[in-house]
């Protein structure tokens, strides 16, 4: 395959690169976006191009795991990847990825597309903290962080085993002393109960069984509230976010259609992802969280720093010692 | 002590249809007493056994011991068999494979009310085990006997209880003449000793006779004659049981005439004398049952006597060890004759046939 | 005509000394299974030794070897710590099961216990719940602060003190309890059918109570599927996932899956530390198997299928069967129908409520619709059935010829043969199905993105229950019923087909059953091995269950339910046609 | 046709000590011909009997049937059982469980090498179904039989594949006499008309006395004698075989004098006529046996003649049907006797007996 056209920075570049795609006709696509929200995104693609995207869906982990081994053993069948930020880079780190070069690079968020450019964030989940409207009132809500030591919300805190950046990015953004003794405090003060999975949370935050859930994705409690379910969300800032990106794999079969598919959901794609509740990274789309001030963690520090953090996030955290 | 009134047992195996294996049957035994089902295989003899003891359920039937009420149709009351306190050999053995010898002989003994101390466990169990000569193996796993050790062992677990109500299903068919007859003398022993009211099945007759106080000899689920080993043996209610309980010959005939208390009877081997027998007139047809050992044969022709004496041609011979079985032909119809082993006359050689009129059982048409 | 043995011995006690003759079907197919179970067992198996000295590997920094994951694994009093909350709660968990199973097993199989003929589908449904579903339905029933029978007791009977906590090991163990009871239900049945009952018979006569002949007879003579029963599920206690996740975390109760998980969720994913703790859990199992292997040489002691009149039948336990319906009656209630009504009752609704009236009127059949909408739906389900009766009856006929080997004959080392194929139970399934995903990429034969693969992975996962379902039938039947079968002259072939097969019967459906059951759920090796086309039902209850979809969660789990309780249902009458009949 | 050399089995039980069920068995069985093993419970004839189908591995010895060696030690042979062609009734029936009588009975004709009809199976299974009586009941499943009619479901699996050996272990136990003669006859006639080598063994003298060709009395794992029937009932070669074979009464005592052929032999009973026997000298310590039938008991004084007389007191009878058992003082020493029915002497009464001196059989001390 020819990827030249991939960094290519000359004028004609964008039909070339249509054309070439289309030539190709078709991209396997290994992403962990939900079954439901994929359709909706690939079909206008689909539409446009007449190019056949091939969705490959799992966990985040389950998808780094099968890169790499079939990266390994030579095995050259996928195109594209589209995962959370963290295993992006390590997919980079493993050498998987190759350079893109687009010009709608520019209209996106400060921060999303790392320096290498093999991969760029196309949406943002941003943590949000959900409550039951029957147990608790709209004008009790903590208004920040602090807020939350209050002694009213002793055992109604909830919150998901595996949101260490959250953890780490309010740490970092209190000032680490700070943050780590805010933690202490909390844990000790009021307990959280530590939940598996996102949508339990959110479920268990409708069903009353936790009144409040601190980690949220943005767009659950949304569409659950759109339901009918006595649940509604508040931010407390700056609000975390964490990245998710796409990225054109070095062997790929097809790598026109990969970098078009890129810059599809870079561009036409960004109001589609604001529509599933997303929050996009284009600043061309209206932000469904606009005047909340985000914070994008960090996906280098999540791999590099694991052995600092992870010990403090089991200890203070999950096991709530004081030391 | 135990009394079964028209007890009917039906068989329902689902899409086939019902067997009814055991009708109408109605018994009593007195305490301390041995009856004997007796009956040809596949009669109903476990059956009844088996809806005794409570592991059948009868259709319909009254069944009473000590005077309580185990099993009642009507009542629609059934004592299950753990609590009616009867011992039981099974005929196929049912011995507990996951046990030892002595633990299988033991186990009655260890669930029962009574609790006894190990050592009278063990002292009890090692009687039993002796008497059915076991002990020596006691440790052995009760799935390395032979067929015959197996069976021992079962009976052994049966009178270590010392149950209100002995069922045993053919006990001893597995063992050799020798040792049946010293089980069965321990058995009896212990029958009479502690007074157990035994309910035996069984087909051979000769076991049923030497054993029994009583027999019912059983036919195609009904009892067909219950009465003394003797009254049995002699008195057979009907062709079946004349049959049944041993061979015999069946000669049908018509009365001619009599004289005394005497009765001539001309069959198609010839003129017989008969006892006469009340109800019985000239002309009327018979049938007589006269059993191979009352048909006396000499190889040289007897003094003349009472007895009717016939000339016939020996066919085949069958040598026994205690006696020899003979057929013959006498005026083209067969007779079977036991004789001692001495007769010597050979097979086409003529022989001399003597029959007493008092071994000529006249039955019931 | 005459072949030389190659055996020296002169003791032995089957027809398996024959081993020597010359070319024979025989030896064909049984080598044929040794070859195979080798080929399946010994991939995961190398893979799972090598990693476990392996250290993490990426681009930059390639794996060396190391003991650092046993240092890890078992160097820490923290880990310490997570392995003996995990043996507390698997030994829970596996004694309350084997008790739960063994007890509706002897209900259903030996007494005359009113309602029986539903017993044995109802037994198996908690078994098809999903752990997620079955977990959180128990969260809505005795949770603190939301369980609804928290609430009864709070407003009924004005309680202060809330009796149930599931949040709790008590809880953890009455779950996961309930929940895996039906393999022992399953496992026990099977050797209940096939026993003599002139056996429990002869116990009753001798004086023994109802309770004594069970325990006495009834009970020692099952003794290796209860063995079997309580190893499975113990190793199943120690790798269960779910319950622990979402009842032991919420109070901190942690035990040594969640390292496992944490340890191989992330980057470089630590697969070696899992192989370590893994390669505990080896011994433990193989320890077992080992004991268990010696049973059948133990002569025929546990043989209760004999050649002498054999005629399965109930007990009249008397008033008693009424208590046996109760308890019966209260465990539908309770563990089948009522996280059952809970799924059905959130499936009806646009998000889940407590039940109430005011919800009574929300009530759709939204989600059902959005189920059946799901894209390639038909082709989802049609997948997992075919891996499911594929797997299931792969497993059940290999295991069948493997526990034919390792019990009725004296072939040395054949204990061999049964650990291989005993040993996946302990394979953490994202190790499987790592193994082999690398195994079948580097050596392409062409199953990888196949289904192919994913029945090989499943038949491999399942091989050790096939294993344990299959043996306890085996070690009951009699050796006589073969040796007349060989004394009739027919082949070893025809034996097995015509005799063993059909008195495995007992065994063979229940492991089908199991296996058909839990591999639609199937998940953490499924998830690894699928490819685009050849989704399963078991990737699509995840996918409902990331993305919050608890709703048609509900229906699809109501919907399975009901499909594989019918299928169960049909499954016992046609069952009934062949085999030893019931009476 | 079949010949067994030098054969002994040991069960091995781990941890237990082995038990040599048959050591040293030697014998041979020419074609067509009617071979029993006969001898107590435990003697060690149902190893013999697995040994030589292959169903046991033995510790030594050669099995050649037809020329071919089927086992060896020395040679390390083994021929696998189903490739043996023998058929064999079990002890313990080995009925499948899962098939119908039909289906039981027509396994070994669907398995064998040659290829029948289905017609040719059923007609042939019908056949030997009506042979043992259980045609009317051929599609009921086969645990639904009663004791006796699974083991003549056992029987004619065996029967109906006519094989080159037929193995019969106790296979008419089950029986009682009328069927069981049935049967005795069935086999035979089966035995004779297709040429069937036959081993039967059984725990029965008389079955064994009426059947066999030939007999080989076990005990404690070994031969003991091998004869004809009447060879091992009027010549055993020991006391056991004397004993086992039948009772006999045992009487010890010392040779007095001799008169022509005859011996007069001292005994505790009184002075007994003998044949005399060359290598009996005066003045020997010899044993006698005297079977109950060779007892002649009367009522009255018998005539006298060249048998011994004495009298002696009537201490119990017991009734058998065809015959009266029983045990007479004389002298203080009991004597069994078996007597016709007719004889009526009382318990405690005085009763007269006669021994002929041909009867009275020396053993080997
Ligand atoms: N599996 C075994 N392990 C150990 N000993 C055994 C085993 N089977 C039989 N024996 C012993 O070997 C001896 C011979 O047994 P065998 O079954 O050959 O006797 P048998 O002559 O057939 O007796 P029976 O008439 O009672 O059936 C017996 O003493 C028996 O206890
Ligand atoms: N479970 C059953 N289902 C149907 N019929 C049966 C069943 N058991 C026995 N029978 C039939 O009932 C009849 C009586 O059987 P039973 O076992 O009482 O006979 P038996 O007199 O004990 O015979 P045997 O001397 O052969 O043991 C037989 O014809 C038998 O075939
Ligand atoms: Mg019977
Ligand atoms: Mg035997």
């Amino acid at each position: 395959a020819d990827n030249a056209l991939l960094v290519s920075k000359d004028a004609g570049r964008e039909d070339k690169l249509v054309e070439a795609a289309k030539a190709e006709g078709t991209l396997t696509l290994y992403t962990s976006i939900a079954q439901n929200d994929l359709q909706p995104l690939i079909s206008p693609f689909e539409e446009k191009y007449g190019i056949k995207v091939v969705p490959w869906r799992a966990s985040g982990d389950t998808v780094l795991q099968r890169v790499i081994q079939e990266q390994k053993a030579g095995r050259n069948t996928v195109d594209s990847v589209h995962i959370s930020a963290p295993e992006m880079e390590a997919l980079h780190r493993e050498g998987v990825f190759q350079p893109v070069e687009s010009p709608y690079f520019a209209d996106l968020l400060p921060g999303t597309v790392p320096e290498h450019k093999e991969w760029v964030s196309t949406l943002l989940s941003v943590f949000v903290q959900g409550y039951n409207t029957n147990l608790v009132k709209k004008e009790e809500l903590p208004k920040t962080y602090e807020d939350l030591l209050d002694p009213k919300w002793k055992g109604k805190l909830g919150f998901e085993v595996e949101d260490i950046d959250w953890f780490t990015t309010v740490v970092q953004n209190m000032g680490e002393e700070k943050g780590l003794k805010y933690f202490r405090d909390l844990v000790a003060g009021n307990g959280l109960s530590i939940r598996k999975g996102h949508s339990l949370l959110n479920t268990l935050v409708a069903a009353g069984e936790v009144p409040i859930g601190l980690t949220l994705y943005n767009y659950m409690p949304e569409q659950a509230k759109k339901e009918g379910a006595p649940i509604d969300w508040f931010a407390l800032e700056p609000a975390i976010a964490r990245a998710n990106g796409i990225g054109v794999v070095k062997t790929a079969p097809h790598p026109n259609a990969a970098a078009l598919f890129e810059e599809y959901m870079l561009t036409e794609a960004q109001p589609i992802l604001k529509q599933l509740n997303y929050v996009p990274t284009s600043t061309k789309v209206e932000s469904p969280l606009k005047g909340i001030a985000l914070k994008i963690a960090n996906p280098v520090e999540k791999l590099d720093n694991s052995k600092k953090w992870e010990p403090l996030y089991q200890k203070i955290v999950i096991r709530g010692e004081s030391d | 002590m135990l009394s079964v009134e028209n007890l009917s047992t039906t068989y329902q195996a689902p899409g086939a249809k019902p067997v009814l294996a055991a009708s109408n049957i109605n018994f009593s035994v007195p305490t301390g007493r041995l009856f004997t089902l007796l009956g040809p295989s596949g009669c109903g003899k476990t059956t009844t056994l088996r809806s005794i003891a409570g592991l059948e359920r009868p259709s319909k039937g009254v069944i009473k011991a000590h005077d309580t009420v185990v099993y009642s149709s009507a009542g629609n009351i059934f004592v299950a068999p753990n609590h009616r306190q009867f011992g039981m050999v099974f005929q196929s053995y049912a011995i507990w494979p996951h046990m030892t010898v002595f633990q299988n002989a033991a186990f009655p003994l260890q669930v029962q009310k009574k609790r006894l101390s190990g050592k009278d466990i063990r002292d009890k169990v090692m009687k039993v085990l002796a008497a059915v000569s076991l002990d020596h193996v006691e440790q052995r796993e009760a799935t390395r006997l032979s067929g015959g050790q197996q069976q021992r062992l079962a009976l052994a677990r049966a009178l270590v209880m010392e149950p209100r109500l002995l069922l045993l299903d053919e006990p001893l068919s597995n063992l050799d003449a020798k040792l049946r007859d010293k089980m069965r003398f321990e058995l009896k022993k212990m029958q009479r000793e502690l007074g157990l009211t035994t309910i035996y099945v069984t087909h051979d007759q000769s076991e049923a006779l030497a054993l029994s106080h009583e027999i019912a000899v059983m036919n195609e689920g009904k009892i067909v004659q219950v009465g003394s080993p003797r009254d049995i043996y002699e008195r057979p209610a009907n062709t079946f049981v004349a049959d049944f309980i041993g061979t015999t010959n069946f000669v049908e005939g018509t009365v001619r005439g009599g004289a005394d208390d005497r009765l001539v009877v001309d069959t198609r081997i010839g003129q017989l004398n008969v006892n006469a027998q009340p109800g019985i007139s000239i002309g009327a047809n018979v049938s007589l049952s006269i059993r191979p050992e009352d048909v006396h044969l000499s190889d040289t022709a007897p003094a003349p006597s009472s007895n009717s004496l016939f000339v016939g041609t020996v066919r085949a011979k069958v040598f026994l060890g205690e006696c020899q079985d003979f057929k013959i032909d006498v005026n083209e119809t067969q007779l079977l004759a036991r004789a001692h082993p001495s007769v010597r006359t050979l097979v086409g050689e003529q022989i001399h046939i003597a029959i007493d009129p008092e071994k000529c059982t006249l039955l019931a048409a | 005509m005459a072949v030389t043995t190659p055996d020296g011995s002169t003791v032995h006690t089957s027809l398996g000394q024959g081993w020597g003759r010359s070319f024979d079907m025989k030896w064909v197919i049984i080598g044929l299974c040794i070859v195979v179970i080798a080929w399946l067992a010994l991939i995961p198996l190398g893979f799972l030794i090598w990693q476990s000295f392996a250290s993490t590997s990426t681009a930059q920094v390639p794996a060396v070897f190391t003991l650092e994951n046993y240092a890890t694994a078992f160097g820490s009093t923290d880990s310490l710590g997570l392995m003996f909350n995990s043996l507390k709660f698997a030994f829970g968990t596996a004694a309350f099961a084997l008790v739960l199973g063994t007890f509706f097993a002897w209900v259903n199989e030996r007494t005359n216990t009113p309602f029986k003929s539903l017993f044995f589908a109802m037994s198996i449904v908690p078994l098809i719940i999903p752990g997620i579903l079955f977990t959180v339905s128990w969260i809505m029933l005795a949770s603190p602060q939301i369980g609804i029978f928290n609430q009864i007791f709070r407003d009924w009977f004005g309680l202060t003190t809330l009796p149930f906590n599931i949040y709790s090991l008590t809880g953890m163990i009455w779950v996961d309890g309930l929940h895996y009871a039906p393999i022992a239900f399953l496992l026990v049945t099977a050797a209940f059918r096939s026993m003599d009952p002139s056996l429990e018979e002869s116990a009753l006569m001798s004086g023994a109570s109802v309770v004594q002949v069970a325990f006495k007879i009834t009970l020692k003579l099952a003794w290796p599927a209860i063995l079997a029963a309580f190893l499975i599920l113990f190793v199943r206690g120690i790798e269960s996932f779910e319950v622990p996740a979402l009842l032991g975390l919420p109070v901190g109760l942690r035990v040594y899956t969640s390292a496992i998980y944490d340890a191989v969720h992330s980057y470089p994913s630590d697969i070696g530390l899992a192989s370590a703790y893994a390669m505990a859990l080896l011994l433990i199992t193989s320890l077992g198997i080992y004991y268990q292997s010696r049973l059948p040489s133990q002569g025929s002691r546990f043989s209760t299928v004999t050649g002498k009149g054999f005629r399965p039948r109930v007990s009249d336990i008397g008033r008693w069967r009424y208590a046996t319906a109760g308890i019966f009656i209260l465990y539908c209630i309770f563990v089948v129908a009522l996280p059952f009504l809970v799924l059905l009752w959130a499936s009806l609704q646009k998000y889940y409520a407590a039940p109430s009236w005011a919800a009574l009127h929300n009530l759709s059949f939204a989600a059902y619709g959005k189920v059946l909408a799901y894209p390639g739906f038909y082709g989802v389900v049609w997948n997992s059935a075919k891996l499911a009766l594929g797997g299931a009856t792969v497993v059940m006929l290999l295991t069948s010829v493997i526990c034919w080997i390792t019990i009725k004959t004296k072939i040395p080392g054949r204990w061999v043969l049964d650990m291989l194929a005993s040993l996946p139970l302990v394979f953490p399934g994202i190790v499987l199905g790592l193994s082999l995903m690398i195994f079948y990429l580097n050596f392409d034969i062409g199953i990888y993105g196949t289904l192919w693969i994913m029945l090989m992975a499943y038949v491999i996962k399942f091989l050790p229950y096939g294993m344990r379902y299959n043996s306890t039938s085996m070690i009951q039947i009699h050796k006589e019923l073969e040796e007349s079968a060989a004394m009739s002259g027919a082949s070893w072939f025809t034996i097995f087909r015509r005799i063993v097969l059909p008195l495995l019967k007992p065994g063979l459906m229940a492991g089908w059953i199991y296996i058909i059951v839990v591999s639609v759920r199937e998940l953490s090796s499924s998830i690894l091995l699928y490819s685009p086309g050849n989704e399963v039902i078991s990737i699509m209850i995840w996918e409902f269950w990331q993305n919050g979809q608890y709703i048609e969660l509900s229906a699809f789990g109501v919907m399975m339910i009901t499909a594989l309780f019918c299928f169960l249902m049909v499954v016992q009458t046609l069952s009934k046609r062949f085999g030893v009949k019931d009476a």
